[in-house]
């Protein structure tokens, strides 16, 4: 039982599970050798040898292909691309091979796709990008999206245990976040033994009568900010972090609706063409009957994601952009 | 600049008895045309590696019945048997026979949509090709694919996605797999000539290259992709050139002679499984059909010189002649592996045909491994 | 004045844009010599030469960042992907190379990139998809959608002439449809003259009051003949043809909405992760007071597109569903 | 199969003085170690191809503003002027000076990660690139990139986005435009060793082959791509191999040796004006400091292999002593050059820190193209 980082908590997974599998093997650039972009791997290589800690060309598509291949067999590849906005260059193996194959009937392809993605600071347009958007409508991919060092383990384990190509999203924002600056529901204790965290389900971080704030990623810290100060102003926010993307537990958006009647939507990606679109949907469709007030949605402006502070600042979505949705949204 | 052509085309790592320097002067036009090729693919010294009449014989079965697998096929979607198109590989029977009849029952082959033969060599029963070009519950993806997007996981025999270039890294991934394992086995994949321009091609061959790997890459130059020509394809005077750029061996192959791609073939393949790494070979043939049953090729082929190669190059052809003339077997022998072979096409497409249509309740399943 | 196929629409389109203007070229595969997969430019490279009518390597990525190389240059390119499909393969060019471009100060891109997508008989996994999912949360892109061979025409005129790369979404399942066997609503006479018709305005196909029936695409076919079937029933619905997806015509959507009070959007492409949500989200926050009924949305159902028949007509959304919809909502 | 290496690694299509066959032995360890190399890299015949003094010195200037502008970057990114991070290129100012340095106004320059010498003698002027380091409104992109993302339209200069490779097929476009257009213009740009792994650069390359595009391809092989070794990158002896299979002339060269650098590139874009195709260049250099400002370098290189190249190789001191040597200046030139050039970089970051940060009301202008 401790207190680790959302980073640690990433590597320690990844190392328990080489430990566990010998089928369990990493690629990706400068891994190795270099221990990774942001050193998630450092001191692998040493450990589990060249073979299972694998410092590849740069050449993503090929790579990730060769990870499906390597899938096919029955190994169990996780493969880290050095920031997520790089996925891109393996849309096709994804989209198009990995995640219909098992419909195809050609079998599993237990792969994990881990993806440092958000914004940092300044980090500009090609280093800051949310990717969910552009996998959430591919059937046969899983989407997971943790906050917490102990779902950050729990979930990469359930990820890598996984039949299916896993997209796991990692928040470069959280990986050194000091541990005692984080609100106390954000930092659970790790327990010693092994553990997992199942998809598809999400956690209440809040419970609330008034207005019911769903989110994942990086806004789950703005959501807990808001819903202090809407508290302080005699509104109660209930807070859901949604965890798992894809699947999504769609029950428990419809069961915080029919308790508030009043949702937010909150992501970092952008509003416009978000995943928070299909949720509204859903509830739109299924919730209608409960709904006090219009769906309301919060996440980045409408524009590629920019790096110069003030303009990042406007792009990005705020606390103070939670507060005034939350507010409107309880005087409705 | 001193401008010495045949130093600088430096053709490396080919057989020796194919590859000459000056030899890959306009190759490209030389495949066209077959000036000149006859010579210098024919001097390959093909008595002193005769396979068994055994080995001969089974190579000759399933080219024929490659042939007649494609033929039928061919038929049934004249009859509106096949939903959706499909494509052929005619004058390709040698190339994908030839290579894939070496390789073991437990090593993976990775095909494309012209290898019918090499998914048949390998074990694919045509009953099964056919119940899925057929969209049946038989076809091994339950009728959610078609045409030669298709696998056999029975027999490791992975389906390609149509995405050209894609499978060339997966099959580079399964020998990376096989090399982590230490199983000594080696991998097969095709490519075309169009597919070599793709950037997975490139990615996927470079891997192999830098971990080593046992794989084999046969290019099957047919010549042309869809309607395009080789040299708005490609600007090299072979494609075998681009071994030395990956830092691996090159061939070059007559892929109509079907003892001469499997010599190289097993030659390349036993390398692989030494640990020698991957071998890239080019085997040319040429398409001797449109490109999917609905390609009017007759548009854009060069009709004088498609005839010559149907006359002078198909690889059934070429492969009776040798039998009969070099006393390997009667022509009685080779007419009854005809025989056998066609009919086993049209009792699989029979059988084929009995296989019920998915039941649309099955949609749903399996769009996640449990 | 007359009438031509959708298919010879697009083909007049190019040829006069390219008569108009010598900076529009064409790059694709199989286009010149071939005259493309679907002989959209049959003639064209005898006409134009070799140099506006190019034969390309198999090479999407490629291809697609030369056009854009192009582009930068103050070039018109319009490039066809022998199948929507195989966009997959220039994901990054377009969305994160093109899209930006002009907001990262780098000048307009102007590029027309043909689709042609959706399902036809049996196609298969990979030659049936609707594309318009990945690209629409992209700032910088603009998607259009035309059914009409009017529109066509005129919509294509139009993204050559615009200064954006435009996804231009063509149907195959119309290129040969014969044109007397379209409604009349879906024919209209092609001037002989030269015209253009204007992105993000949609058309209204039919007047309604009880229910609105938002779509684009295929599925305006379906929409039309179920609205027929329900006026029998004696339920008015009101039929939109967004034609344009990117920027689209919210306008449209909230109006008819305040009008009905009862939405059903529909598209070919899976409901899951569809353009429906984004649309249903947005009503369900700036039009919900209007709402007498859940928004539905009628689909693909969730899985890969397959090939064989009965699963194929599974998949794809089908007049009865949408009847089944539009009466539900009625009845609310 | 005879197996002599040297034959089957014919290196095509280099600069007689600089390819030899033997020579491509174990090059990519050689890059490393540096033994071997100077006997055969000096012998590139200098004497008969002076350039002017005045172009002599235009050239010094430029490398060591070069130079002195990372430096002032360098620094004002450790007093917190820049947000985000940086890319510098110690090591690669002869490359990247003396290859642009070829280019006329109007002909197109499409710079990576490390071509900040070709931004500067292309025209581009210091205060601009360090008001986009600094994220402020008078950087070409207003605020919206930073780093050496960057790229300047009124001297022609692309701006790179970060997914390395995505700019070899756009410069092939470029090149296409200037063909079809019948200018006589070149094109320039520049890929890493790790980035000619990717399939951009297969695509784009190919693609100028086939359509013999006037363009100009650098390898800027500084032997690391970011942590990873050249052995992780590519298995050929050198990159320049990977030229033939695409039926274009490449050449190795040494890319700390301006005068080297300049001869070779200016041969290569001039053959591209007269229509005679694309060509491949490597240029191998060090990277002599981090990947970039944050990396720790220290972690993963071999330092004793640094302190040589950085002791024998600095692009700088090389030609400072080749100038002296040759006569072809004296010290005091030499030493104002260096200290215009510095002086220069520092009136351009004051200048650029001045510059006000974007109005965060601007954020929505220009998404899309009037
Ligand atoms: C990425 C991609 N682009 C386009 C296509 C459409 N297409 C199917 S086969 C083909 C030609 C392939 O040529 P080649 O690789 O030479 O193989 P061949 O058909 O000649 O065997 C094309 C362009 C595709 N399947 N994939
Ligand atoms: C497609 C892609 N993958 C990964 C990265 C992250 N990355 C930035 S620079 C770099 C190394 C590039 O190496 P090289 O091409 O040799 O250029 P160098 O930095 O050495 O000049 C990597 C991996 C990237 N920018 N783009
Ligand atoms: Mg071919
Ligand atoms: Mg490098």
């Amino acid at each position: 039982m401790g207190q680790i980082t959302y980073r640690q908590a990433i590597s320690e997974a990844l190392w328990e599970e080489m430990e566990r599998d010998k089928e369990v093997f990493l690629y990706g650039e400068d891994i190795g050798l270099g221990g990774g972009a942001f050193y998630i791997t450092k001191g692998f290589q040493e450990h589990f040898g060249r073979d299972r800690v694998v410092d590849v060309p740069l050449s993503e598509a090929g790579w990730t292909g060769a990870a499906i291949g390597a899938a096919l067999t029955g190994m169990r590849p996780v493969i880290e691309f050095q920031f997520a906005d790089f996925v891109t260059e393996s849309f096709k193996m994804i989209v198009d091979l990995a995640a219909g194959n098992h419909f195809r009937q050609m079998g599993p392809v237990p792969l994990v796709i881990r993806l440092p993605g958000a914004a940092l600071v300044s980090a500009g347009p090609f280093h800051s990008q949310n990717p969910e958007p552009w996998f959430f409508g591919t059937p046969g991919l899983k989407i997971i999206a943790p906050t917490t060092a102990y779902d950050a383990k729990g979930m990469l384990k359930t990820a890598i245990r996984d039949n299916n190509p896993v997209i796991y999203l990692e928040y470069k924002k959280l990986y050194n976040y000091p541990v005692n600056e984080l609100p106390d529901i954000l930092r659970p204790d790790i327990p010693s033994d092994d553990y997992t965290v199942p998809f598809g389900e999400a956690r209440t971080l809040r419970e609330g009568e008034d207005v019911s704030l769903v989110t994942f990623g990086t806004t789950v810290l703005q959501a807990l900010e808001a819903a202090d100060i809407l508290e302080e102003e005699g509104v109660s926010t209930e807070v859901i972090d949604m965890r798992s993307i894809l699947p999504y537990d769609k029950e428990a958006i419809l069961r915080t609706v029919e308790k508030t009647g009043k949702l937010l939507i909150l992501h970092e990606a952008r509003k416009h063409g978000g995943i928070s679109g299909e949720f509204a949907a859903v509830v739109a469709e299924e919730a209608f009957e409960h709904l006090d007030a219009p769906i309301q949605r919060v996440g980045a402006t409408n524009t590629p994601i920019p790096l110069s502070p003030p303009l990042e600042n406007a792009y990005l979505p705020s606390t103070q952009k939670v507060v005034d949705a939350l507010r409107e949204l309880a005087a409705y | 600049m001193s401008e010495t052509t045949a130093e600088r085309a430096g053709i490396p790592a080919t057989s020796d008895e194919l590859a000459r320097l000056d030899y890959f002067e306009d190759l490209r036009d030389r495949y066209l045309s077959l000036d000149g090729l006859d010579a210098k693919w024919h001097s390959f010294e093909r008595e002193n590696s005769y396979p068994s009449f055994e080995t001969c014989m089974r190579l000759h079965y399933f080219m024929s019945h490659t042939r007649a697998v494609e033929e039928t096929l061919d038929s049934a979607f004249r009859s509106g048997h096949i939903p959706g198109t499909a494509y052929f590989a005619r004058g390709n029977e040698a190339a994908s026979v030839g290579s894939a009849s070496c390789l073991r029952d437990e090593e993976w082959l990775v095909p494309m949509h012209r290898n019918c033969g090499a998914h048949l060599v390998k074990g694919h029963p045509a009953r099964s090709i056919m119940a899925h070009f057929f969209g049946r519950m038989d076809g091994p993806s339950r009728g959610r694919d078609g045409n030669f997007h298709i696998g056999y996981r029975p027999k490791k025999i992975t389906q390609l996605i149509s995405h050209i270039g894609s499978m060339i890294p997966v099959a580079a991934g399964i020998a990376w797999a096989e090399k982590a394992r230490g199983t000594g086995r080696a991998t097969l994949t095709y490519i075309g000539d169009g597919g070599t321009s793709t950037g997975d091609f490139h990615e996927g061959v470079n891997f192999a290259a830098v971990h080593k790997l046992p794989v084999v890459f046969i290019i099957d130059n047919n010549q042309y992709a869809y309607k395009t020509l080789l040299k708005e394809q490609y600007a090299c005077k072979s494609l075998i050139l681009k071994a030395p750029g990956y830092g691996i061996p090159g061939f070059l192959i007559d892929g109509t002679d079907i003892l001469l791609v499997r010599k190289i073939c097993s030659e390349a393949i036993d390398r692989a499984r030494a640990g020698e790494g991957p071998t890239l070979i080019e085997s040319v043939t040429m398409r001797l059909a449109g490109h999917s049953v609905y390609d009017k090729y007759s548009d854009y082929v060069d009709l004088e010189n498609l005839r010559r190669w149907t006359n002078e190059r198909d690889p059934l052809e070429r492969y009776d002649t040798f039998l009969e003339e070099s006393g390997m077997a009667t022509i009685e022998e080779i007419s009854a592996s005809h025989a056998r072979a066609r009919a086993d096409a049209e009792t699989a497409r029979d059988e084929a045909l009995k296989s019920p249509f998915p039941d649309p309740a099955t949609l749903n399943d399996d769009v996640y491994a449990p």
